[in-house]
C-alpha cells in the first residue's frame, strides 16, 4: 500500500517546520482538544462528583440524599457546562476522517444526529439531574431519588445515540476501500456498538449484573470501551499524520507556498 | 449426491448430530425434576466443547491453519470448558 | 448555484431578533430575572401570578429557539468555504449549534411543564424552574466552544482573500470569553455570578445580542462578497 | 466486504497446511467475538452458582425440544456451507450456489423457531424482568439471534456474489463461511449452558 510512502512524505513535509506552521494545524488543534475533553470529563464524573463508578440502584434513600447534596456536584456541573461542547469537537474529528473515506456521506449525516443527541441526553442532562439535587437544599427525598434514577439511567442507558454513532463509524471503516483507518479497528468499533446494546437491560433490572452498576451492563462495556477510546484516537492521530499533504483541502494554497 | 456423502465433512456433521442428540437425551435423563447434577453438567459441557472443537477444526478449517490460530481457537474451547467447570464447582 | 437561499436564511435573523426582544420584555421571569434564592413557595406564587404572560412566552420561545438556526447555518456554509486542511471546525460548529439549541428548547420545556399545572407541589415547580435555568445557562458554555471553532477556522483560512475578515476571529474570541462567567452561575445564589447577576445575566444577554447583530452584518458582507468574488448570481 | 481482486488470488493448493481461510481482519473479529462471548458465559456460570435453585427452577420453563432442533438446524446449515465453500474453491460455482441456498433456507428456520420459542414464553409472563435467569436467557439468545440475522444477510450477499461473478472471490466466501460457523459454535455452548446443564 501507499501508507509507507505517505508516512515518509508526511515526515519529510513535517520536518524543519514549527508545529504551528503545519498545514494540518486545524486537525491537530481539534485532535488535541480530545485529551483535554476526556481529562475534564473524567475529572467531572469521577473525583469531583463521584458519580462514577456508578452508585447502586439499591442505594438507601439516605445514601441517595447524601450523595445528591454533596458540594462538589455543582463545580462538576459547571465544568461540564463549559466543556460539553468539546465533545462536538471530538466527534468532528471522527467526521473529518469519515469524510476522507470512500463511503457515502449518509454515514456522516447519521453520525451528526447521534453526536448532537448523545451530548445532551448522555452527558449534559444526567449531570444536571445531580447538579439540581445539590443546587437547592430541602427537596423531598423522593424527588432526589427521581433525579438520581433519571441521571443514572440516562447516562448509562443512553445507548441508541452511541449505537448509531459507533455503527456508522465502524461501517465506514469497513466499507472504506482506501483503508483510511485499519479494518480491525472497524470490527472493534462494531463490537463497541454492539456492547452498547447491553445497557438496555438496565431499564428493567434493578439489581444484579444487569442493573446500571452491573457487571454485564456496565463493567464489561467499560472493559471494551476504555481501550477502544484510546486506540481509536491513536489510529486517528496516525491517520492525520499520514495523510499526504497533496490530499489536504488547502493543498493548492499552502502546499506550494510553504515549500517555496 | 454420493460425492457429498463420501466427503469427510459429512462424517463430521453426522458426529455433531449424534453428539447433540445424545447430550439432549442425557439432559432429559431426570425427566421433569430439575436438580443440581454434576454428572449431567460435566458430560453436557464436555460434549459441547467437543462439538466446538469439531466445528472449529473442520468447518472453520482451522486444522489446516497456522499454528497460532490452532492454539488460540482450541485454547479458547478448552479454556472455556475449564473455567465453566471451575465456576460450576466453586460457586463463588 | 446562487446565494438566494443564504440571503433568505440570513434575513430571518432580524425577525428572530425582534421576536427575541419581544419575548425578553414580556417574560416575567427575565424582567427582572428571578432570583435563585427564591424559595419553592415563592417560585410557585410567582408562576401563579404571571401565568398568562409566562405561558405566552414559553409558547413563543418554542419557536424562537429554532429561529436563530438559519443564521448559524449560514455561518456553517461560509465556514465550509473557508479553506483549512479539513472541514473539522465547520463540523464541530454544526454539532455545537445542535447541542445549544436542544438545551435552549429543554429550558423552555421545563418552564412550560412547570406552568402547565401551577397547582402542583411547589417543590416540583421550583425543581422545574431550576432545571429550566440550568438548561438556559448551558448554551453559554456551548457558545464558548462554538465561537472558538469559528475563530480557529478564520485564523487558519488559507485563501489569499479570506472568507471572513480577521477581526471577526478576534471578535469571536472576545465574545467567547464574555460567555464564560455565565457557566459559573449555578455555583452562586447571589452576587454578580448568580443567574440573575450582572455577569451571568445582563452581560451574557448583551453579549449575545451584540454578537448576533454583528455576525448578521458580517455575514451580509461575506455573502455579498461571495457573489462578487465567485460570480454567483445574487 | 472485501477488496481482494478475485482473479489475482491464487487458489489454495490441495494440501493446504498453514492456510488461513478468509481475510485476517475477519479472524480478528471472530476471535474477539469468541472471547467476548466467553466472558459472558463465564459470568453466567458465576451468577448461576450464586443462586442455583432459581436458575434450575427457571430452566424448567425453557423448551429443550426447540433448542435441540435449532442446534440441528445450525449444524446442518453449517455442513451445507462447508460443502459449498469446498465446491466454490474447486471452481464449481453452480454447486456452491445450490449448497449456499440450502444453507440460507435451513438457517432461516432458526429465527422462526426462536419466535415460536419466545412468543409463548413472553405470553406466559416469562419476561426478561422476571429474574436473572430469564434476563440472561433473553439477552444472550437475543445477542446470538442478532448474529444469526447478520449471518443470513451475509449469506445473502454471498449468494448474490456467486450468481453474478464468473470466478467468485474465494476469500469473501470463506470469510462469510467462517462467520456462520462461529454463529453455530456459539449456539452449541449456549444450548448446553441454558437448556441442558443442571
Amino acid at each position: 500500500m501507499n501508507i509507507a510512502t505517505a508516512a515518509l512524505a508526511g515526515t519529510l513535509a513535517d520536518s524543519g517546520r514549527p508545529w504551528y506552521k503545519s498545514p494540518k494545524l486545524d486537525q491537530y488543534i481539534c485532535f488535541w482538544s480530545v485529551p483535554v475533553f476526556y481529562n475534564l470529563f473524567g475529572l467531572v464524573f469521577v473525583p469531583l462528583s463521584w458519580m462514577m463508578p456508578p452508585r447502586s440502584p439499591t442505594n438507601s434513600i439516605d445514601g441517595v440524599v447524601a450523595f445528591m447534596q454533596s458540594p462538589n456536584l455543582l463545580l462538576a456541573t459547571t465544568i461540564l457546562i463549559l466543556c460539553v461542547a468539546l465533545s462536538a469537537v471530538g466527534n468532528a474529528v471522527y467526521m473529518s476522517q469519515m469524510r476522507r473515506m470512500a463511503v457515502s456521506p449518509v454515514l456522516r449525516y447519521a453520525f451528526v444526529v447521534g453526536a448532537i443527541t448523545g451530548a445532551i441526553v448522555g452527558c449534559l442532562f444526567p449531570m444536571f439531574c445531580f447538579g439540581l439535587g445539590a443546587f437547592r437544599e430541602g427537596y423531598d427525598p423522593e424527588v432526589l431519588q427521581l433525579l438520581y434514577d433519571f441521571g443514572y439511567m440516562s447516562f448509562i442507558g443512553c445507548l441508541g445515540c452511541f449505537f448509531l454513532n459507533w455503527s456508522c463509524l465502524g461501517l465506514s471503516i469497513l466499507l472504506d476501500e482506501k483503508q483510511t483507518l485499519p479494518r480491525w479497528l472497524g470490527y472493534y468499533t462494531i463490537w463497541q456498538s454492539v456492547t452498547e446494546i447491553f445497557a438496555m437491560t438496565l431499564w428493567v433490572s434493578d439489581s444484579g449484573p444487569f442493573a446500571w452498576d452491573g457487571v454485564m451492563t456496565f463493567w464489561f462495556n467499560m472493559l471494551l470501551y476504555v481501550p477502544w477510546q484510546f486506540i481509536v484516537y491513536f489510529c486517528i492521530y496516525r491517520a492525520i499524520r499520514q495523510q499526504p499533504e497533496s490530499e489536504l483541502d488547502n493543498a493548492p494554497y499552502v502546499g506550494g507556498a510553504a515549500r517555496a | 449426491m454420493t460425492e457429498y456423502l463420501r466427503n469427510p465433512l459429512t462424517g463430521v456433521w453426522f458426529a455433531l448430530t449424534a453428539i447433540t442428540i445424545f447430550s439432549w437425551w442425557i439432559g432429559q435423563g431426570q425427566g421433569s425434576a430439575y436438580q443440581l447434577d454434576a454428572a449431567i453438567t460435566v458430560s453436557v459441557l464436555v460434549m459441547a466443547a467437543l462439538k466446538a472443537v469439531l466445528v472449529i477444526a473442520w468447518f472453520m478449517e482451522v486444522r489446516l491453519g497456522p499454528a497460532w490460530l490452532k492454539r488460540t481457537t482450541y485454547g479458547w474451547a478448552s479454556g472455556l470448558l475449564v473455567l465453566l467447570l471451575l465456576f460450576y464447582w466453586l460457586r463463588v | 448555484m446562487n446565494t438566494r437561499g443564504q440571503m433568505i436564511m440570513l434575513w430571518t435573523a432580524p425577525l428572530a431578533g425582534a421576536l427575541f426582544l419581544l419575548a425578553y420584555l414580556l417574560f416575567p421571569a427575565f424582567s427582572p430575572p428571578m432570583a435563585p434564592s427564591m424559595s419553592p413557595e415563592e417560585v410557585a406564587a410567582f408562576f401563579n401570578e404571571n401565568l398568562a404572560a409566562m405561558r405566552g412566552v414559553v409558547v413563543l420561545a418554542n419557536l424562537l429557539g429554532c429561529l436563530l438556526v438559519p443564521l448559524f447555518a449560514v455561518i456553517v456554509v461560509q465556514m465550509l468555504r473557508v479553506i483549512n486542511s479539513s472541514p473539522v471546525f465547520a463540523y464541530a460548529y454544526l454539532l455545537c449549534v445542535g447541542i445549544g439549541i436542544t438545551a435552549f428548547i429543554l429550558a423552555d420545556f421545563a418552564w412550560g411543564v412547570a406552568l402547565y399545572r401551577p397547582d402542583r407541589d411547589p417543590q416540583l415547580i421550583s425543581l422545574l424552574n431550576d432545571m429550566a435555568w440550568f438548561f438556559f445557562i448551558a448554551p453559554a458554555g456551548v457558545l464558548v466552544v462554538q465561537n472558538l471553532c469559528l475563530a480557529g477556522a478564520i485564523y487558519l483560512d488559507a485563501r489569499p482573500e479570506p472568507v471572513f475578515p480577521r477581526w471577526v476571529a478576534h471578535f469571536n474570541v472576545v465574545t467567547a470569553a464574555l460567555f464564560v462567567p455565565a457557566a459559573f452561575s449555578i455555583m452562586h445564589k447571589s452576587g454578580p455570578l448568580a443567574w440573575n447577576g450582572a455577569l451571568s445575566f445582563d452581560l451574557r444577554l448583551l453579549t449575545f445580542t451584540v454578537y448576533v447583530a454583528v455576525m448578521f452584518w458580517v455575514l451580509l458582507k461575506v455573502v455579498n462578497r461571495q457573489v462578487e468574488g465567485e460570480g454567483v448570481a445574487a | 466486504m472485501t477488496t481482494t481482486a478475485a482473479d489475482t488470488t491464487p487458489r489454495p493448493p490441495a494440501g493446504r497446511a498453514g492456510y488461513m481461510p478468509g481475510e485476517p481482519g475477519m479472524w480478528f473479529f471472530i476471535i474477539g467475538d469468541l472471547f467476548i462471548f466467553a466472558v459472558y458465559f463465564v459470568a453466567y456460570m458465576i451468577y448461576r452458582g450464586q443462586q442455583p435453585e432459581l436458575f434450575l427452577h427457571s430452566q424448567q420453563f425453557l423448551s429443550p425440544g426447540i433448542g435441540v432442533i435449532n442446534t440441528l438446524i445450525l449444524l446442518t446449515s453449517s455442513w451445507c456451507l462447508a460443502l459449498g465453500t469446498e465446491a466454490a474453491r474447486k471452481g464449481n460455482s453452480a454447486a456452491a450456489f445450490r449448497l449456499l441456498a440450502a444453507t440460507f433456507a435451513i438457517g432461516a428456520l432458526f429465527p422462526l423457531l426462536k419466535m415460536v420459542e419466545w412468543v409463548p414464553k413472553l405470553a406466559a409472563g416469562h419476561s426478561p424482568g422476571e429474574n436473572l435467569f430469564f434476563m440472561y436467557y433473553y439477552v444472550m439468545t437475543g445477542l446470538h439471534l442478532c448474529h444469526v440475522l447478520l449471518g443470513l444477510v451475509i449469506i445473502g450477499f454471498m449468494l448474490r456474489h456467486l450468481r453474478h461473478r464468473a470466478s467468485p472471490d474465494i476469500k469473501f466466501i470463506e470469510a462469510g463461511a467462517v462467520y456462520w460457523h462461529m454463529v453455530d459454535l456459539l449456539w452449541l455452548v449456549l444450548f448446553a449452558l441454558f437448556y441442558l446443564m443442571r
